[in-house]
């Protein structure tokens, strides 16, 4: 049951906002009690992974691959408490920032409704449930996405929907193939079953169409479009809620679905990784240092960080395609990839949280229009220059230990060409963060439009982006911790058979029945 | 030690609340801690002089190979009282200098952040530990240059400045990491320095590769060509900065990483030429555009990166005791002169050392500090700067053979330069006439007069007496860099410097008379290199410049067309290369004729549902009326709704019914008071997307193909079908699966609903405007 | 659309649809039919009242904002599998009783038609919210 | 048999694309309503190319009389047709208030929140 409540206190949480339609106070109250028990859960699943035990549910208790099985390996129970993590800063910020129409009507339900889904994504072993799932996690974010229809974000989200929308139907698309082809739709099921294809090529086209639908998700080179085109259109912490969360759904699709499923051809598909991982990571920052906005800068800047994402992977996986055995560079890798979401997932919501700061403070995000905060808030500067120096891999913030890994593993691996294009890349970021730094930050203080905040709102607003500030820097210089936890759930990943047993042990899903 | 760097820390953290709390006197607490620091350093002075370094060993990440081993060897040693003595008398200076700043409080925090981490870079063991504090030095240099960010130009040469050591920063990070590769072999990385294996490293052929990129690194921190340009830009940072980051110990670190891996990397091929090659022409350009200015720190600058060239030269050429001396002197009469600069330019009111008149009259103590400080950096005996150019005047020349008459003559004319530098900057403002002559200027106050006098001094003791620890520091400092005690003895003594006479005491004071000469005919010599100035716009700023340039102009360029507006395009990118995916991913599949099908019977039925569809689907594209195209849509789902009765799913066929009228209701209902749909598309671009289409479609067909001609041995709804009435009590399977075997997908699904549905009342209800007032 | 006689079927119309639509829904486990299917005939119910007769009226029969239909709805649907918790069995394995209805022995009820129930009203308010709000606004 | 509605299948996805391509953005809706269409189609004639009797047990018996149609693809495309409903129900709405809102349903001329170029 355990593993079910990250999914099921959202969503209970949800329904309740609705009887509560119109009063924001108790939708807000009913919203951080659900993020705070969320966080609380997938704690608790992540001590119980920590050893390295594998967590299953089989939901109606049909043993799988009959029903439908939720896993929680230590990957996928990171990725939930990130997700709560985020969310709990999220609900507390939009308590203090969200205007009252919005707060009073559908935030809050539909940020829990978002919650759900992700945390769904992250724990199901089924790959129709998972289509359910992002189809929860895309109707929620259109609908958070649109909510006070202004011009922006309605043609944001026309581009956002359409694109999101084909991605959906080529993933349906691919589960109809695949259940076709194998005759299941359990992860676990399939990448046993899928061994018995008489030709490893046509797993691959198999795979093939459900990675271009991941890669659309993810925000991949060259199907990124729909994302600088709406993160920055919604209210800030709408946009922080999908910065840290929606697109790392796609790629953890796609980490799973290779590690796990596709395993037959990794040497290619390895090269096809870091070719995707490559572009993107160019695209995006080279996106990203032509902007004149916060949240532009910010909304590119998460392509070009899915790049390093797919990075790790690619290496892991190709190093393991090409050597056979799983070995301890490959895992090196496959840990940067792991470390990078988990870093970035905090870093960028907080990033996209401060520029909801600068935006309530000062009525723009614009870096034309807004000068010198670090001499009128010198607190909020040092959180953004924290949280940015982060992202830009200074340490000794978690972000540095990110690309360490990364660049260690693809260094060892011998995959030099990516590392020299992640260093460069790695360069422009610390370009345009200082960008932001010296043109927001820095410079003569301007008059500000908007009344200061009241003492209220300040406590509600820069206490998540205080605490995920230390949390970044806690990950830092507590690294030890977060490198296990990382290399642990790498190896896990690599070593798909581990997943596989826990799905059909039966003394394993007594396990995840009672805790 | 790691105490030492943790009270830093701890001061930056107190620092903001300290100077709030009790004012600019907290700079005097600050600054006797950072003394004490020093002190503690000189007490282990003994031992680690003695042969004996000192390690504290402290676990981190040990996952990663990556422990907090600190390292007390002469090298570091000589670095930490550097940066914790001088230190502490700049912190002490910045008290009465920046005393009245608003921003005096954060100004401690970043400087004491800075010394720990310098202190940290120095100390570290662990290329990776070491590489984290040269990070942060990195910043908290950017952060202090750019401390007046209220000046256009202090923002960006700060950024400047962050960018070009960020990138050697990179550079660096895959050096190390490659460094340590190699020398691990296949046991994995060797991160602990004291543990590199030069014989592993010089077989490995990463080697190549990792001494570039190290170098790359170090170059670009010490300012050596082509990075040279950032120091001086970096100027736009309050003197105390200067005097500490910008002279005495930040550049060094790149100086200091080399010293470091100078017993490690000495095998290597290009290490020591590249040392002398890139040491040498620094030296001399340094030298040289530092004539070419006259404003204090500028002109400073550019001889700090003179002397640096010289530090990277005298280690590539193996003259380690030679390197030590004239790092410590250097560091002594630069930190000194900076630190007089800032208070004389306050004072005059003016940088410009030509314009500033008789300046000594008014500065009774400071222009004392001015004249030791720069005798010490002309190289003028008994200073200990003296010694330091002797030394190197001396290594020059036993490099033998051309080499050794090319480097003589490139050391003395930059010793000549530096003559002139240091008589325009320390003499001529504070003892020569000149057209701006300060009313009722006064000394400074004691703060600000006492560290550099303290520095000068020391610099005319140490010279005058170097058995006073300067000896036992520079052999120790050379055994460092040896990995094993100097083979000859370290002769700094004025006796054997001065007596017998030498080639290089011959060419040290023809450069001081060339340097007085130049001097005297400073107007014509200067207006020769006003010339000079045309080659800048070749020079390698300009080139930082122009490359920031394109790379922004191209990813304007790349941006402009990828991310363009235009969700059609998109739409385009994403479905051809999907399209190209799949296909490829098919065509690799050998024989995939096997995969088909074979064509069954067909039913009239089969036939003319798929007909209805397929004329359907192709009139909806067609028709120009919304609501033909409405009707056609809907066709094609009661067309299917008719095969999935007619093949066994009523439920579904229910359901469908039922959405499909559902939906033309509400097209009708929200669209028709929607423009006729009108021809936007040309022809041209309108048989682009059909075959676009086309393609997408045929990708669709072949993989359905594929999927329908494998048979499947036992699909998971064998047992669903078996079980339903046994195990869940139900007959009609669909719905047994829908509330029970896959209930879970059910629930997310009318969430799917309950949204959507949220999803339309909100839109059609909440309207900016009315937003816009629910915020009043 | 203000026929009388429309009028007069569709207020006729809403109880048999409302009937036939609990006839769906508990057949469903069986036979063709189910919470989904059950909930738009009962939707379209309301929907057809609406139109024949007029909005606030069917809104008023409704009793409930649809709103509180659909939260109502998915908290059903949710708390059917806590049951099974109970027992320490996981969630939402279907629990069931046998119950004598109106003279029919054993008649199984369990919580999988707890859980149709709740789709049930989840589509039932789905639909009209849509269409309620729709009518409020284009017609 | 039902080889010719994969043909289909491919038909529907090409119109539904080439609709997406389209510049006024009413008929963007009726292109995701295409792929949907196309979607759930390619998985239920994927799954049971036999035609089958509807997966109902009868009353007394354990066993839906055989040959029966897969009842899986079936319940997930109930699933699906269901949350496409939903979707593109809202997607109707999103398209009439953002004509609403700018007031032309020309989709070139929707590009105002991609780019703010230095």
């Amino acid at each position: 049951m355990l593993i079910a409540l990250p999914v099921l206190i959202p969503m209970l949480g949800a329904a309740l906002c609705l009887l509560f339609w119109g009063r924001s106070r108790p939708q807000a109250v009913l919203a951080l009690a659900s993020t705070a028990s969320m966080l609380a859960a997938s704690v608790w699943i992540l001590f119980g992974v920590r050893d390295g035990t594998i967590l299953t549910l089989n939901f109606g208790g049909w043993q799988a691959p009959f029903g439908i099985t939720f896993v929680a390996d230590l990957f996928g129970a990171i990725m939930v408490t990130l997700g709560a993590i985020v969310g709990l800063a999220v609900m507390a910020f939009s308590v203090g920032a969200s205007d009252r129409l919005r707060a009073s009507s559908g935030h809050y339900p539909l940020s829990l409704t978002l919650l759900a889904a992700v945390s769904g994504a992250f724990l199901t072993g089924d790959l129709f449930n998972l289509y359910v799932w992002f189809e929860l996690m895309l109707l929620s974010s259109f609908v958070l996405l649109t909510l006070g229809g202004e011009r922006g974000q309605l043609e944001g989200a026309i581009k956002y929907v359409t694109l999101n929308l084909l991605s959906s139907m080529l993933f349906l698309m691919a589960i109809g193939l695949i259940y076709g082809t194998v005759g299941t739709l359990n992860m676990a099921d399939l990448a046993r079953r899928i061994d018995d294809l008489q030709d490893p090529k046509l797993a691959t086209l198999l795979a093939t169409l459900l990675l271009v639908s991941f890669g659309i998700k993810a925000g991949a080179f060259p199907f990124f479009f729909w994302l600088p085109a709406s993160y920055h259109t919604p209210p800030p912490a709408v946009s922080a809620l999908f910065s840290g969360l929606l697109t790392k759904v796609g790629v953890y699709a796609i980490i799973r679905v290779l590690s796990l499923i596709f395993d037959q051809e990794w040497s290619l598909l390895g090269d096809v990784v870091l070719v995707v991982a490559g572009l993107t990571m160019v695209t995006g920052v080279l996106g990203a240092i032509v902007q004149n906005d916060m949240r532009r800068i910010l909304s590119f800047h998460i392509v070009s960080q899915i790049g390093y994402m797919l990075m790790g992977l690619g290496i892991a996986i190709g190093l393991v395609g090409s050597l056979g055995a799983s070995s301890p560079i490959a895992v090196l890798a496959m840990s940067g990839a792991v470390f990078y979401i988990f870093h970035h997932i905090i870093v960028k919501a907080n990033l996209f949280l401060i520029s909801g700061a600068v935006l309530i403070t000062t009525g723009s995000t614009n870096l034309k229009e807004v000068n010198g905060l670090a001499k009128s808030h010198p607190f909020l500067s040092m959180l953004f220059l924290i949280s940015s120096m982060s992202l830009a891999g200074i340490p000794i913030l978690s972000g540095f230990w990110a690309k360490f890994v990364l660049v260690r593993g693809g260094l060892e691996a011998g995959s030099y060409t990516i590392v020299l294009v992640s260093l460069a890349v790695s360069l422009l970021t610390l370009y345009s963060m200082t960008k932001i730094w010296t043109q927001v930050f820095w410079g003569e203080p301007d008059d500000l439009k908007s009344p200061p905040l009241d003492r209220r709102t300040k406590a509600w607003v820069y206490s998540p982006i205080a605490g995920m500030c230390v949390l970044t820097i806690c990950i830092g210089i507590g690294a030890e911790s977060s490198a296990r936890l990382a290399l642990d759930a790498a190896e896990q990943l690599l070593d798909s058979s581990r997943y596989i047993d826990a799905v059909f042990d039966g003394a394993s899903a007594q396990i995840g029945d009672a805790p | 030690m790691h105490t030492t760097v943790l009270i830093l820390l701890l001061l930056a953290a107190l620092a903001p609340m300290g100077v709030r709390v009790i004012g600019k006197s907290a700079g005097l607490i600050i600054a006797t801690v950072s003394l004490a620091i020093t002190g503690w350093y000189a007490s282990r002075f003994g031992i680690v002089t003695a042969g004996a370094p000192i390690l504290e060993t402290m676990s981190w990440v040990p996952s990663l190979g990556v422990g907090v081993e600190f390292l007390l060897d002469g090298l570091s040693l000589t670095f930490a009282l550097l940066i914790c003595g001088i230190g502490g008398l700049v912190l002490l200076y910045t008290s009465s200098y920046l005393g009245d700043s608003p921003g005096l409080g954060r100004f401690y925090a970043t400087l004491l952040t800075f010394m720990a981490s310098m202190l940290g870079l120095v100390l570290a063991n662990n290329l990776i530990v070491m590489f984290i504090f040269w990070e942060l030095t990195s910043i908290t240099s950017f952060l202090l240059i750019g401390f007046d960010f209220h000046r256009e130009s202090a923002r960006r040469c700060a950024w400047q400045a962050l960018v070009v050591t960020g990138l050697g920063g990179l550079c660096l990070l895959a050096g190390i990491i490659l460094l340590a590769i190699a020398s691990g072999g296949s046991t994995g990385p060797e991160f602990a320095i004291r543990e590199l294996d030069p014989g592993a490293i010089l077989d490995s052929p990463l080697a190549g590769a990792s001494v570039i990129l190290t170098l790359i690194g170090c170059f670009s921190k010490s300012a050596i060509v082509p990075f040279h340009f950032w120091l001086p830009n970096a100027m736009e940072a309050p003197s105390p900065v200067s005097a500490l980051l910008h002279s005495a110990t930040m550049v060094k670190a790149g100086v200091y990483l080399i010293a470091r891996l100078e017993p490690t990397l000495n095998e290597q091929r290009f290490w020591s030429d590249s040392l002398v090659a890139f040491g040498a022409t620094t030296m001399l350009l340094g030298a040289a555009l530092a004539t070419r200015h006259v404003a204090f720190k500028k002109l400073l600058a550019y001889s700090t990166v003179s002397s640096l060239g010289i530090l990277v030269m005298l280690i590539g050429l193996g003259a380690y005791a030679a390197a030590a001396t004239y790092l410590i002197a250097h560091a002594l009469f630069k930190a000194c002169l900076f630190l007089v600069a800032g208070t004389a330019t306050h004072i005059a009111g003016t940088k410009d050392t030509e314009a500033i008149g008789h300046l000594g009259r008014s500065m009774k103590i400071s222009r004392w500090s001015a004249l030791l400080g720069g005798l010490s950096l002309a190289g003028v005996a008994p200073f200990i700067g003296f010694a330091g150019k002797e030394l190197t005047i001396k290594s020059g020349l036993n490099a033998g053979g051309l080499e050794a008459i090319l480097l003589a003559i490139a050391i003395g004319l930059a010793a000549a330069l530096t003559v002139f530098a240091s008589i325009q900057v320390a003499f001529k403002p504070f003892f020569m006439p000149g057209p701006h002559k300060p009313e009722h200027a006064q000394e400074a106050t004691w703060p600000e007069w006492l560290g550099p006098i303290i520095l000068a001094t020391l610099g005319l003791v140490l010279g005058l007496a170097p058995f006073l620890g300067m000896v036992p520091l520079v052999e120790s400092f050379g055994a460092s860099l040896a990995g094993a005690p100097l083979a000859d003895d370290v002769t700094l003594g004025l006796g054997y410097l001065l007596w017998p006479p030498s080639i290089p005491l011959g060419i040290s004071v023809l450069a001081v008379v060339i340097g007085i000469g130049l001097f005297m005919g400073r107007s014509p010599y200067r207006s020769l290199l006003a010339k000079t100035f045309a080659w800048d716009r070749f020079g390698p700023e300009r080139t930082y410049d122009r490359l920031v340039g394109t790379t922004l102009a191209s990813a304007q360029v790349l941006t402009n067309a990828l991310q363009n507006g235009s969700l059609r395009s998109y739409t385009r990118i994403i479905v051809l290369t999907a399209t190209a995916c799949v296909a490829l991913a098919t065509l690799r599949i050998d024989a995939v004729a096997s995969y088909l099908p074979s064509f069954g019977a067909l039913t009239p039925f089969d036939v003319m549902l798929a007909l209805t569809i397929a004329a359907s689907a192709v009139s909806a594209t067609m028709i120009r009326s919304r609501l033909g195209a409405i009707a056609a849509l809907s066709g094609i789902g009661f067309a299917i709704a008719v095969y999935f009765v007619l093949h066994g799913a009523p439920d579904l066929a229910g359901t469908q019914f039922a959405v499909e009228t559902l939906i033309v209701i509400i097209f009708v209902l929200v669209t028709h008071r929607l423009p006729r749909f009108a021809r936007y598309t040309t022809n041209l671009s309108r048989s682009i997307d059909i075959v676009i289409a086309l393609g997408l479609g045929s990708v669709v067909t072949t993989l359905t193909l594929l999927a329908m001609g494998s048979t499947v041995a036992s699909p998971v709804s064998d047992f669903q079908a078996a079980e339903a009435v046994p195990s869940a009590y139900g007959r009609n399977v669909i719905n047994v699966i829908l509330v029970d075997y896959r209930a879970i997908d059910t629930l997310g699904e009318v969430f799917v609903l309950a949204v959507a549905a949220i999803g339309v009342f909100t839109l059609l209800t909440i309207r900016p405007s009315r937003e816009a007032e629910a915020t009043r | 659309m203000n026929s009388v006689i429309f009028q007069v079927a569709a207020r006729v119309l809403l109880p048999v649809m409302l009937l036939l639509s609990v006839v769906f829904l508990l057949r469903g486990h069986n036979e063709p039919g189910g919470g989904f299917i059950g909930g738009l005939v009962a939707a379209s119910g309301y929907i057809l009242y609406a139109l024949a007769v007029n909005l606030p009226e069917s809104r008023r029969l409704l009793h409930v904002h649809p709103r509180t239909l659909i939260s109502t709805g998915l908290l059903i649907a949710i708390l059917s599998g806590v049951p099974a918790l109970l027992v320490d069995q996981p969630f939402m394995k279907g629990k069931w009783i046998e119950v004598t209805i109106a003279g029919f022995e054993g008649v199984k009820f369990g919580t999988p038609f707890v859980f149709d129930v709740g789709v049930y009203l989840v589509v039932l308010g789905v639909t009209l919210l849509m269409a309620f709000t729709l009518e409020e606004r284009y017609q | 048999m039902n080889i010719i509605l994969a043909f289909c299948c491919g038909l529907l996805a090409a119109t539904g694309t080439y609709m997406l391509l389209r510049r006024s953005f009413v008929k963007l809706v009726i292109g995701l309503a295409l792929l949907s269409h196309a979607a759930n189609l390619l998985i239920y004639i994927v799954a049971s190319p036999l035609l089958g009797r509807p997966p109902l047990v009868r009353a007394g018996e354990t066993q839906p009389p055989a040959p029966f149609a897969d009842p899986l693809p079936g319940a997930l495309i109930l699933t699906a047709i269901v949350i496409s409903f939903g979707v593109v129900a809202f997607t109707i709405v999103l398209i009439k208030r953002t004509y609403e809102e700018i007031g032309t349903d020309d989709l070139d001329q929707m590009t105002s929140t991609d780019r703010d170029l230095c």
